[in-house]
């Protein structure tokens, strides 16, 4: 239906991919994975019309074609979901979902009609967002599911998703994945860009792996495991995705201590305690607010109830409090709270940590050393120094902003998401690395929509539901079915009779 | 609070708030209006309150051509200058028709169609020299701004072009006329702001200016031609300005050096005091039409008023303007 | 020989209101005459904005046009008198226009408009046609010293009178600010007798507001300057406008003409030339009215 | 192409690319000097020039303020306005200090202390307003350029604050003097550019305005007090509005409703012209020098010549400044 024949693309001096064919059918899920910056998501853009390829063939329908703009693309129905948000914040969900076509009635907008149809769209997709909320007032996964829905809602012959289920909990996942079934049962040809190698099991017919822009190979998913595709993208063998779990003695200290935190509108009197050398994971849906709650707790929301201690008596108030007391927190909404995305790497690597690199002038050695430690350790590939993060992959702007975090030295971590979008081989060092940093005596809190990653990783999890804590969960009872009773409200703190 | 009710509360109270900041200009406009009837009952008078009202007309409708211009996310200083080089304009055009023995209307509608292909026209190259040339459009309308004032200036000679007395006497209801009282120029700004209104919030126009002033990207990426929408609101403000000196011609007859000079800065304060975001994306066409009202009552209420040094006004106006943008702030973040 | 050749810097205001430009319409119709008159005379016509530019412009004419004399109408007296003295100090002659220094010393001629002469002839004109008692409203030109000037004159012959002054706002020599503030003291004021706008710009928004509100039979209007406009309503014996106080633009020409003469042919030229600030009546009107002039 | 040079190639077009960039304005500024030679020999002789960039040094200087401010993503219209009031507020002092029988030493000393102290005030009450009060920008500094306008004209009773003749003259050389030729003016203005360059791209506060200009989400992520900084701009702002003024009362000696005049819009303009982002996030301190010199120039290239109508001053100005800008812009998409 789509596909696109030795397409190479040059980034000025810099070649990121390298002749390579990509095809799509109708009907068809075709996954694409393939290691952070390995040039999915350019790929993908050339073949939605958003960048042109340096050189290469796109046909559709087996005729060569011209994919000037995305306009284009989209009269030959192909729509794109991008990995990073398109969405006009100041714009609400409806008009958003029909930016660029909208329904017409008598020479003027029909926004009842708008509303109406964006309405559907949401409900297909059990997502309870409403269609007048504007953009700017809605959580990432709430974000993600809009731009599903307006992906969704259009005319569409091949779907192209770059790393949909980044930010999305299970529950949203099967939702996604039962309304790809549908589109591909009425002939949509699908493309699935993703990390979670067992969506990709799951969900696709065909998966390509790519590996520094260059096409390793395209096989029937039924032929390949989980493994072999990891094998394929990283080029080596995977050993254990998880750390060997290490429990921290029941009488380490507690490190931090928060106690009926509400934050207005959010969350109810959560409280929770933390130890050193502990993971904590937290859990819940979409919604849950868990990111609420631990904004609350390092002071970037204001709270209307409750204390957070971390060893001194005073409570932390502000973000400043925080720091100081070795708290850092990394967002999950890296393009809007994380990174400056039009400036280059080094200033955003520090700008958290920047009264280390002096007292009133910045010592501008120190920092380039820094930012040439950040990328040896946390392998972010950038073809220049001095490139904006803008022009990172999605991981790599992960991986940066991990690095950015870790520049303060935190004693305790608050992670947000912390692997979202970044690919299983970094994904692995990852975990490693929250291991060791809690080995070392550091403690961390996780805040993930994955539950592999949060049974794999944490001592212990405390599941939230609707803005409060339902229960924690210890040792061997952390598993999914026990998580999702507490985040439904089947068990724990205020269950349904 | 019981369950079910957690997130439609927190998606209503977050309407609730929006409704109350679309409220704010209006608040500060009663209470300007309160104010005024203390300080003077002849305030109140509907003859003043005419008066104010016509006179708020020429920047009103120009600000109602800025709403689309900062929603884009632009803002144009040239519109004062452009009024006042188009009223030069439409003054030597209607004056150079009359003695061809044309009637007073076909001299009065020419010279009408002369000023709205002026405007329409210099809007267009304003647009352009912002798209096309990709000049901040500070600076773009920055330059047009001198250009344009040393335009009528040099047709003026340095004075001033006055209108031949004859057509004059033809097309001065334009300006003093009334239906029912109310003056032609009230009428007119009404049916610009609610055809604006309109524009903006139910066409695909008016949604395409909103969406490339909330994020130029999402909308090249929506199939919205980002400059051709930029160009068109430059356009329609031209349009705005030569509606504007259509009504503004027949007041006085006259255009030189000085007409519409601060236009420019009362118009995008009306913009901004009604609540549009100065950064784009966001636009509240009437809360613009409260806000030019605001700036005119200001005017009004100082001249109404013996009690203040002259030297002060400015003092007085600005602080007026400030308390106004507070009161819709405060207004705001009550929950 | 090119000895002779001799360049006459002239700095005056922008055209930024009625009066302005007819200063500098003046000031073009007197650098062409002059041009042609006297083959070997440049004069460099310089226009500013405000004093600090006004201030660059001298700067400018001395350093890179070489001016050999100054003609210059200051923005306002006590800025400009430092960079007029740094003038006079390179050797330049000076004709002071209109806006004397704070230090006289410094020109070498001084055309004066008489600024307390307007506000004095015009109070005197309004106290004998209102018979000594009325009411009155003034509206001013912007916040400056000749605003001021005219001002305070025309307060000290009316305050000993039984006028009654009922407020005075500034109209920045604007004929729409003229409009405004006197729709809005017509609102105000249920009994006004007489308006001195002071200036003939002014004047033309007066008159419309007054039309408008039907009252231009219970109230006369007293401008200045001389614009065509206002001296052909009196030549024609408008009630409305009965007479307008003289403050020529023309001035700056006069100035011109006797700086170039005393340049070119060394003519001998009198310390000061004072333009008085004429009363027009119906009965000397026709005298001061060029139909030609952009003012 | 060997593969180890591949890294560092890449790396230096890169740099070269954005070098072109930040070499606009410096071509710009070129191409006016060789225009002004042209126009008039006299146009390259030192006198001329240090003239001009003595004259430079009030605007430039407030420039230099204003690329902090509008980095930051704000805008400061009141500069002209508190430039004047402060001017007003230094004769004033100083007028009053001079009878006390204080050496003239002291008391120009105490007079700018007294202007720095206001200007750096005024400055923070702007900043507060925007902080504390969330105000645009836009309207706060519109509003505070009336209040201040107002408060010299009544300082001056509508008239002009004269400097007592006697301080003056031990004062004159603060402006008029000069060290092997270069006036103290453009000393000064040359050492505000540097502190300024050093602030903004060597201090962790230049840093941090530069994030908050950027991404105010961000930078408050970052644990940047973002209202802090921003106040702490305008402060800067205002104190190099003290600066100016400092350096230019000694040249007109008084200050009246007319000082100033329009100095807002020739700052922003020089800033815009230099490079600097009206959206913020994006600075270029020297891009802000010779945007101010650029239009110093202007001025004086018209002065240098009488061919052109005096009524057109203002549109060979404008025209000068967008093309200045394309310039730039062409400079900058050639590769
Ligand atoms: N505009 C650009 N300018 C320069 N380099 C770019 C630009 N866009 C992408 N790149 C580079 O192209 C390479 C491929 O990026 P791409 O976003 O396609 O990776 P990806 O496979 O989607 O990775 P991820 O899994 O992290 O999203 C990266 O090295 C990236 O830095
Ligand atoms: N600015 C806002 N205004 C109104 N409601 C908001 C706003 N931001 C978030 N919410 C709501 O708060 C709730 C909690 O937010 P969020 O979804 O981030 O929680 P979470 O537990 O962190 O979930 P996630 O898995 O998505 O991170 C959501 O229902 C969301 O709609
Ligand atoms: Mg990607
Ligand atoms: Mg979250």
């Amino acid at each position: 239906m789509l596909a696109g024949v030795g397409i190479a693309k040059s980034f000025g001096p810099v070649q990121v991919l390298f002749g390579v064919d990509f095809a799509v059918d109708a009907g068809e899920v075709h996954a694409l994975v393939g290691e952070n910056g390995a040039g999915k998501s350019t790929l993908m853009k050339i073949l939605a019309g958003y960048q042109p390829a340096s050189s290469g063939t796109i046909l559709v329908n087996g005729t060569p074609v011209s994919l000037r703009n995305s306009e284009v693309a989209e009269r030959h129905g192909i729509v794109m979901i991008h990995q990073e948000f398109n969405l006009a914040e100041t714009m609400t969900v409806a008009e958003n979902i029909f930016l660029g076509r909208e329904i017409i009635r008598r020479c003027l907008i029909d926004r009842p009609a708008m509303r109406q149809a964006s309405a559907r769209v949401l409900a297909e997709l059990e997502c309870s967002v409403d269609p007048d909320a504007r953009i700017s007032d809605l959580s990432v996964s709430e974000k993600q599911m809009v731009e599903i829905a307006k992906a969704v809602s259009r005319d569409v012959r091949v779907l192209i998703m770059d790393e949909p289920t980044a930010v999305l909990t299970g529950a949203e996942t099967e939702v996604l994945f039962r309304l790809i079934r549908r589109l591909t049962t009425q002939g949509v040809g699908v493309v699935y860009i993703s990390h979670k190698l067992n969506e990709v099991k799951a969900i696709s017919d065909r998966v390509t792996v790519l590996r520094d822009g260059r096409l390793i190979v395209t096989e029937a998913t039924g032929a390949v495991t989980p493994d072999d595709i990891a094998r394929l993208m990283v080029g080596r063998d995977m050993s254990d995705m998880y750390p060997q779990q290490h429990r921290p003695s029941d009488n380490a200290p507690v490190v931090l201590t928060v106690e009926g935190v509400s934050v207005p509108g959010w969350v109810e009197g959560a409280s929770f305690d933390l130890r050193r050398g502990e993971i904590l994971g937290f859990a819940g849906l979409i919604g849950a607010g868990r990111t609420e709650l631990m904004e609350g707790v390092v002071g970037l929301r204001s709270r209307s109830a409750g204390r957070v201690t971390a060893g001194g008596a005073k409570s932390i108030r502000s973000y400043d409090e925080a720091i100081a007391a070795g708290i850092a927190y990394l967002t999950e909404d890296r393009k809007k709270r994380g990174l400056l995305v039009d400036k280059p790497l080094t200033p955003n690597l520090t700008l958290l940590a920047l009264p280390r690199y002096g007292r009133i002038f910045i010592d501008l050695a120190a920092e380039r050393e820094a930012m040439d430690k950040a990328i040896d350790a946390f392998e972010i590939k950038a073809s220049d120094i001095e490139m904006k993060v803008s022009s990172l992959s999605g991981g790599n702007q992960q991986k940066l902003l991990l690095a950015k975090i870790m520049q303060v030295e935190p004693k305790i971590l608050i992670v947000d998401e912390p692997t979202r979008g970044i690919d299983v081989g970094t994904k692995h060092q990852i975990y490693l690395f929250l291991d060791e940093f809690a080995r070392a005596g550091g403690s961390v809190i996780v805040i993930s929509s994955e539950m592999p990653e949060l049974i794999g990783l944490a001592h212990r999890v405390v599941v939230m539901r609707e803005g409060r804590v339902t229960g924690a969960l210890t040792g061997g009872d952390i598993d999914e079915t026990n998580i999702v009773r507490y985040a439904t409200g089947l068990s724990g703190v205020g269950a349904d009779a | 609070m019981p369950e079910p009710s957690h997130a439609a509360h927190r998606a209503s109270s977050a309407r609730r708030r929006a409704d109350l900041k679309a409220f704010g200009p209006f608040i500060a406009l009663a209470a300007l209006i309160v104010l005024g009837a203390v300080v003077n009952p002849v305030f109140l008078t509907p003859g003043n309150l005419i008066n104010v009202l016509t006179r708020t007309a020429f920047t009103g409708i120009i600000a109602i051509g800025g709403t689309f211009i900062i929603t884009t996310g632009g803002i144009d200083l040239s519109v004062g200058s452009l009024a006042a080089f188009a009223s030069g304009i439409m003054i030597i055009v209607m004056n150079a028709l009359t003695p061809q023995g044309l009637p007073p209307f076909l001299v009065v509608l020419l010279g009408t169609l002369a000023v709205m292909a002026l405007s329409v026209f210099s809007g267009l190259v304003n647009g352009l020299l912002i798209t096309r040339g990709r000049i901040e459009p500070f600076i773009v309308t920055l330059g047009t701004m001198g250009i344009f004032r040393s335009l009528v200036t040099y047709a003026a000679n340095g004075g001033t072009l006055s209108l031949n007395t004859q057509i004059r006497g033809y097309y001065r209801p334009v300006y003093y006329g009334d239906i029912l009282g109310i003056t032609y120029p009230i009428l007119v700004f009404a049916v610009v702001a609610a055809i604006g209104a309109i524009v903006l919030y139910r066409t695909r126009f008016g949604r395409y200016v909103t969406a490339t002033g909330a994020n130029e990207e999402v909308a090249r990426y929506s199939a919205i031609h980002v400059d051709r929408i930029k160009l068109a609101a430059y356009g329609l403000q031209g349009l705005c300005v030569g509606l504007a000196v259509f009504l503004y011609v027949p007041r006085l007859g006259s255009a030189s050096a000085t007409t519409g000079l601060g236009w420019e800065l009362e118009a995008i304060a009306a913009v901004i005091i009604g609540g549009t975001l100065m950064k784009g994306g966001s636009a509240r066409i009437w809360g613009t039409v409260a806000g030019a009202i605001i700036l005119a009552l200001i005017d009004n209420i100082l001249n109404l008023t013996g009690a203040i040094s002259v030297y002060l006004n400015s003092a007085i106006q600005g602080c007026i303007i400030i308390i106004a943008v507070l009161v819709q702030r405060d207004a705001k973040s009550r929950p | 020989g090119a000895a002779d050749k001799k360049v006459l810097g002239v700095s005056i205001p922008a055209a930024t209101h009625g009066w302005a430009g007819g200063l500098n319409w003046h000031a073009q119709q007197a650098k062409i005459e002059l041009e042609k008159k006297y083959p070997d005379l440049t004069i460099a016509l310089v226009t500013a904005g405000d004093a600090t530019r006004q201030a660059n412009d001298l700067e400018d004419l001395v350093q890179v046009r070489k001016i050999d004399a100054l003609v210059i109408l200051p923005f306002e007296s006590a800025p400009l008198t430092e960079p007029v003295r740094q003038v006079k100090n390179a050797g330049k002659w000076v004709t002071i226009v209109d806006r004397g220094l704070t230090d006289p010393s410094i020109q070498d001629l001084y055309v004066a408009g008489n600024n307390p002469q307007m506000g004095t002839n015009s109070a005197d004109f309004m106290v004998k046609k209102l018979g000594g008692k009325g009411n009155i409203v003034i509206l001013r030109g912007i916040p400056t010293v000749i605003d001021n000037q005219r001002f305070d004159a025309f307060m000290d012959v009316v305050k000993k009178t039984d006028i009654k002054v009922l407020d005075s706002k500034y109209a920045n020599w604007n004929r729409d600010d003229g409009f405004k503030v006197m729709q809005d003291f017509l609102a105000r004021f249920p009994k006004i007798d007489a308006v001195w706008a002071q200036d003939d710009d002014i004047t033309l928004g007066v008159i419309e507001a007054v039309k408008q509100a039907g009252r231009d039979k219970d109230m006369w209007i007293l401008g200045g300057a001389g614009m065509k406009e206002m001296i052909k309503r009196v030549m024609d014996k408008d009630t409305l406008v009965p007479a307008d106080v003289l403050y020529p633009p023309k001035m700056i020409a006069d100035a011109m003409e006797l700086t170039a003469k005393h340049l070119m042919e060394g003519a001998k030229l009198e310390k000061q030339y004072i333009i008085d600030a004429t009363l027009v009546t119906p009965d000397n009107a026709k005298q001061y009215y060029y139909p030609d002039s952009s003012f």
